[in-house]
């Protein structure tokens, strides 16, 4: 088991490939065909130039405060790839690329970010929670998703995302206790991206590593180089498997780091090192994949510029149809508090609707 | 028909819930095995088993997380916070999540929860065992809060309650537990969320209550109407959405009001519905309305807490205050 | 004097403070090396250092919680919140120990900490960015809630709360920090607590508001001042302890009021008011009291937010219907 | 040192006394001198008297809801007899012996119990928090209050008490995490007494041992016998010693039982065997320290009798003085809300006073 093979509390991380794309240790390696790998590489490029695309489209005055990816692909496609259609995703606000995997439509990604609600209507048929802000509380609700699942016997795992500075938050504790307790079928992905806006990992918490927490849930906990897609896939995939076979949660870090900004509001250069995010570009899981797959033949340049240009294309494409959404009207911004709305609010709506209407 | 307590009342309507449903779930600290610290859930793990009726690690964020994903999932869980003193905890994940997850995804998710506590003071107890903070939960968008008067209005109002496709938070006057008996249907029956109750017509004062005030409003009726004052008396029953409706019919044929509230008077319930009536029934008011609630500190411990808790003396006063103006 | 906008006046309060007395300390979220997401504490790291400008893990209840403890110890903390949609996660704490430490201690602890936090909507922020929820704090005996309109009014107002001897909630418009400037006193000054600010005097109507509301209301004023009704504008100032005082005795002038709070309106802090006023002006009052709030609703996401954020027209038109009534 | 000899994540536990008193390893007896224990002894004596005396009070109506402490005495003891005068003591509500050796005056202690806030006036002078309800809220403020002490460079260690349901929640989590961040000087101990009212510590938490959650926190951890007091005093000692010296916060797990009910509301028959109890009854923290002190000539019978009398006659004493106290008049139940009463409050006290006068 990697949980066994690689001990956080003595330093030990998994790692499949390095970062010029070659494998560490064959016996490592997850049986992914080259068609998925592919596909993978594929995903990482969509959600690389979807999130680009985001950065641009704030600073155009067309999406509101964003969130950049950038760095941290690998990180959460890997569990996303080792996820079944019915298992859930619970989302903190930066797992584009696994979002992506699981199903959800580009389209209503940008329409989230660009402000309207309409972007979280997607989500219930793909198992995907919307984005949560409050940092680590939906790993409250996850548990009760996983519970639910299991109370179902649906066999279905849940993986619930969130970030270093999550793990500073009650909810995290309470939640991975909680699951401990109950042995759900579950898998806690933290993106150690290092930082937590301004505040680095090793003023977040004075353990040496996130993933010995486990150790206080009496659960597995794994460090995993998060820049490496392969690994970030084997950890998460026996995860799932242990989790489906009633052998409870595991928690798994994943080391990467934030390439870009916190927010499109945010200037890094406030408080980190030029050095440190220079020498963490080398790391960029998706040129490192990249190297992978030229090495083993399944990519080429024409094939990599086609999918490049694929991915420019979806985007635009996406971009439109969430442009082209209309804004919600009076009615759509009251109607979803209550499935039936109270005559307080109906009245409140008309009021509203009237004084638009520049009427009193 | 059995005559009930309202914690007889309350198991039975949980009871009778779990079996007609499956997806209907109990978590939270102590409700299992113990039954409850007010055995509410009493007997219930041992009919329904521990996969249905959850002892929880002591964490209320957790649970009522926990029962926001169940609910998000398509179960209808009834967590139970242990005293509304602790859910402050939760009131984060509530206001965050349970309450906005279906207008954040547009309908996509839903939280057809309850989150049941026992509430209010007049029992004598621990600090945090007494609060009646029902404002902060009235106040969020996306939740209904209710609270029953009675052991029959408390079997109906749950069963509404697990039933409402929205999350209820419900409110349990600890001091009415144990206090009376009453005949309650045994099998299922709903009171409607949403709609107060008209417990006694009359025509000179209007009083306004719910919960644990609900005897006391009617002691201070009863004293007021030997002296002459006739009293309509209203219990509102579900506090979000409130049936201010109701009670401005009520004040245009009286023309006075006395609105009596446990809780401490700033920014509560009848502050609100005092401000909803000066607007509708402007025109028909022929006196201040009368407030009757706690002063503005916290609930003070058992040796001080006379100067704190509503008596039928004040609500009497306040009546006699309102028709005398 | 310097002309400043609020959050230079913030920040120059909080260094003014620290300069002058060493048990004033900061702590929160990126208050540090970053100096704060709003840049509010800019400077002040590198000023005092890191032991005085405290960046704390995540962790809510936490910060408020380590404030109490440094305050119950005789410091003199000011927390930071970043944004007030996740100080519910510390309203707990808030609640059970902040706030009644003094009480339940009979003052043998006291608290004299304050939590800053920037609140309220109409910057078209994320979601959970937008909040005013004020009435959570306002209905917490033990506690104040402060907020300034200007940055004069800012810098006066910080340093009455580090020095005041009782926990205080300070909660910083958003939308006015960078909104405008006005000239600021360069040393130290204070602003009392609990009073009230009369920003013009008038005869027909009085309209009350406080933070962001204070531009759109002296707009709205300015509107219906031009269509000859006259208006006495009121800056509430300190939410708790209210100056309801200040508007019984301007309602009883002008006989009419329009309360303006750009949170929802069920039980905030508008409604209070306006309870209040009916019950000590009642014979004063002309027309109905209007309240001038955003919808019981969910600040909606930028797309939406035009059906929730109050507007100068929405504000001119309840003096409208005040006036005319 | 004693967290490195003694590993809980190997199923390791502090111990120094066994069950009948006797020395389990020479090299690990604190030194404390034979009046030291004699005290030791005289405090959990009275402790229990007392204990006992709140019970039978709570009984004939004459004090509130109330949660017994009966066998938990060495667990606080133990830590307070490593405090200094400076250090803070930061309550739980289980912490009876502890307390008095700290110099909380027992009629204070009833005082509270009785319901009236005069029971907690003492507080201040002795570096001792009011008791504090919600499970491990505590913990947030000890975090503050050793850090205002380091601060101001008082060399106080602040030593924060909680039970084993309390490790569940968020604030012990965050604020252990803290402590760890800032390398306070602090003692977290937990009094791990196997039920959190009718939940079993393995529903808790699945972790095997509660002192290994200091494996998260980056801190030291330690489980220690809780019924053990020698062994509680030397585990409090180091920690504090090294808390002292820069080497940041402990987390002790006292591992002990409650013999009594949660709370006088609480019938503890309805959840666990009567054999559970029985077994632990022999393991009495009180019992064992009189054999080991028989043993060792510090007791015989005639001083013992003359303990139990003395305790018996200050709790007494204590419980007189306590009931002497008035009932808070309204000025007093108002006052203490601000330092200085706004007009409102103000307003609504005169309002009630004339009310309960009979007026309107
Ligand atoms: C409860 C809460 N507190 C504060 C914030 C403001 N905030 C947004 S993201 C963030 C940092 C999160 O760090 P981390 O968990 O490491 O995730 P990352 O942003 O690095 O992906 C903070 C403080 C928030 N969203 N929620
Ligand atoms: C936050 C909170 N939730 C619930 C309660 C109700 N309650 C009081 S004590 C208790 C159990 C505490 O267990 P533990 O921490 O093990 O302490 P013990 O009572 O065993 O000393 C509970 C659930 C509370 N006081 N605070
Ligand atoms: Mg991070
Ligand atoms: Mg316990």
């Amino acid at each position: 088991m990697l949980t066994d093979d690689f001990d956080p509390m003595r330093g030990q991380m998994l790692s499949i490939l390095d970062q010029d794309g070659n494998i560490v240790d064959e016996s490592l390696v997850p049986s992914l065909d080259d068609d998925m790998l592919e596909r993978a590489f594929r995903n990482m490029v969509l959600s690389r130039v979807a999130d680009e695309k985001a950065v641009t489209l704030q600073r155009q005055g067309r999406l509101g405060a964003y969130p950049p990816n950038r760095g941290q692909e690998a990180a959460s496609l890997g569990p996303a790839m080792a996820m079944e259609r019915s298992d859930w995703l619970v989302r903190a606000f930066r797992e584009l690329a696994g979002l992506l995997w699981k199903g959800l439509p580009l389209d209503r990604y940008f329409l989230g970010w660009m402000g309207n609600e309409e972007g979280n209507r997607f989500g219930a048929e793909n198992r995907i929670t919307p984005s949560s802000i409050p940092v680590a509380s939906q790993y409250a609700y996850a548990v009760g998703l996983s519970y639910a699942s299991r109370y179902r016997r649906e066999d279905a795992v849940t993986f619930a995302f969130t970030g270093d500075g999550g793990t500073s938050e009650g909810d995290f504790h309470e939640s991975l206790n909680a699951a401990g307790v109950f042995s759900l079928p579950m898998v806690f992905i933290v993106q150690n991206n290092q930082w937590a806006i301004s505040v680095p990992r090793s003023r977040q918490t004075a353990s040496a590593t996130i993933a010995q927490k486990a150790v206080a849930y009496g659960i597995k906990g794994l460090q995993v180089d998060g820049n490496d897609l392969l690994a970030m896939y084997a950890a998460a995939k026996e995860a799932a498997d242990r989790a489906r076979s009633g052998g409870g949660p595991t928690l798994i870090e994943a080391y990467t780091y934030r390439l870009g900004n916190h927010t499109t509001s945010d200037d890094a250069r406030r408080y980190r090192l030029a050095s440190e995010s220079k020498e963490w570009e080398a790391r960029d899981p998706l040129a490192r994949l990249m190297k992978h797959l030229y090495a083993k033949g399944v990519l080429d340049d024409r094939k990599t510029e086609a999918i490049w240009e694929e991915a420019r294309q979806t985007t635009e494409d996406a971009v439109s149809k969430a442009e082209s959404f209309s804004p919600p009207s009076v009615e759509e911004v009251f109607r979803h508090t209550y499935e039936e709305m109270p005559p307080l609010l109906e009245e409140q709506m008309q009021h509203i609707r009237r004084e638009m209407r520049g009427g009193t | 028909m059995t005559v009930m307590n309202m914690v007889q009342a309350i198991n039975s309507a949980l009871a009778s819930e779990m079996e007609a449903d499956d997806s209907v779930i109990i978590l939270g600290e102590d409700v299992g095995r113990a039954g409850g610290v007010f055995r509410v859930t009493d007997g219930l793990f041992e009919r329904f088993g521990g996969d249905r009726v959850i002892d929880t690690p002591l964490a209320e964020s957790l649970i009522a997380g926990m029962a926001t994903g169940m609910a998000m999932a398509g179960l209808r869980p009834v967590a139970e916070m242990q005293f509304m003193g602790f859910s402050y905890l939760a009131l984060s994940m509530i206001i965050s999540h349970t309450a906005r997850m279906r207008n954040r995804s547009r309908g996509s998710y839903t939280v057809p929860m309850v989150m049941r506590m026992p509430y209010g003071a007049g029992v004598k107890a621990l600090e945090h065992h007494s609060e009646s903070t029902e404002s902060l939960y009235v106040q969020i968008p996306g939740l209904k809060v209710v609270v029953p008067s009675t052991p029959r209005e408390a079997k109906g109002l749950l069963i509404s309650s697990i039933r409402d496709p929205d999350p209820v938070v419900f409110l349990e006057p600890t001091r009415s537990y144990r206090l009376f008996k009453e005949e309650v249907e045994d099998g299922s029956f709903t009171i409607p969320i949403g709609e107060s109750r008209m417990v006694r017509e009359g025509d000179d004062v209007t009083v306004v209550g719910w919960g644990a005030m609900m005897p006391m409003v009617q002691e201070a009726a009863d004293a007021s109407e030997r002296e002459g004052t006739s009293c309509e008396i209203i219990d509102l029953r579900t506090l979000s959405p409130m049936d201010s409706e109701a009670v401005v019919r009520s004040v245009k044929k009286t023309g006075r009001v006395v609105v009596v509230q446990e809780a401490p008077m700033t920014c509560g319930v009848a502050g609100e519905l005092i401000s909803r009536l000066t607007s509708k029934a402007f025109l028909s008011l022929e006196a201040p309305p009368e407030r009757v609630t706690a002063p503005d500190i916290t609930v003070p411990l058992p040796q001080g807490e006379k100067y704190y808790y509503i008596s039928p003396d004040r609500i009497y006063n306040a009546i006699r205050r309102a028709a005398s103006f």
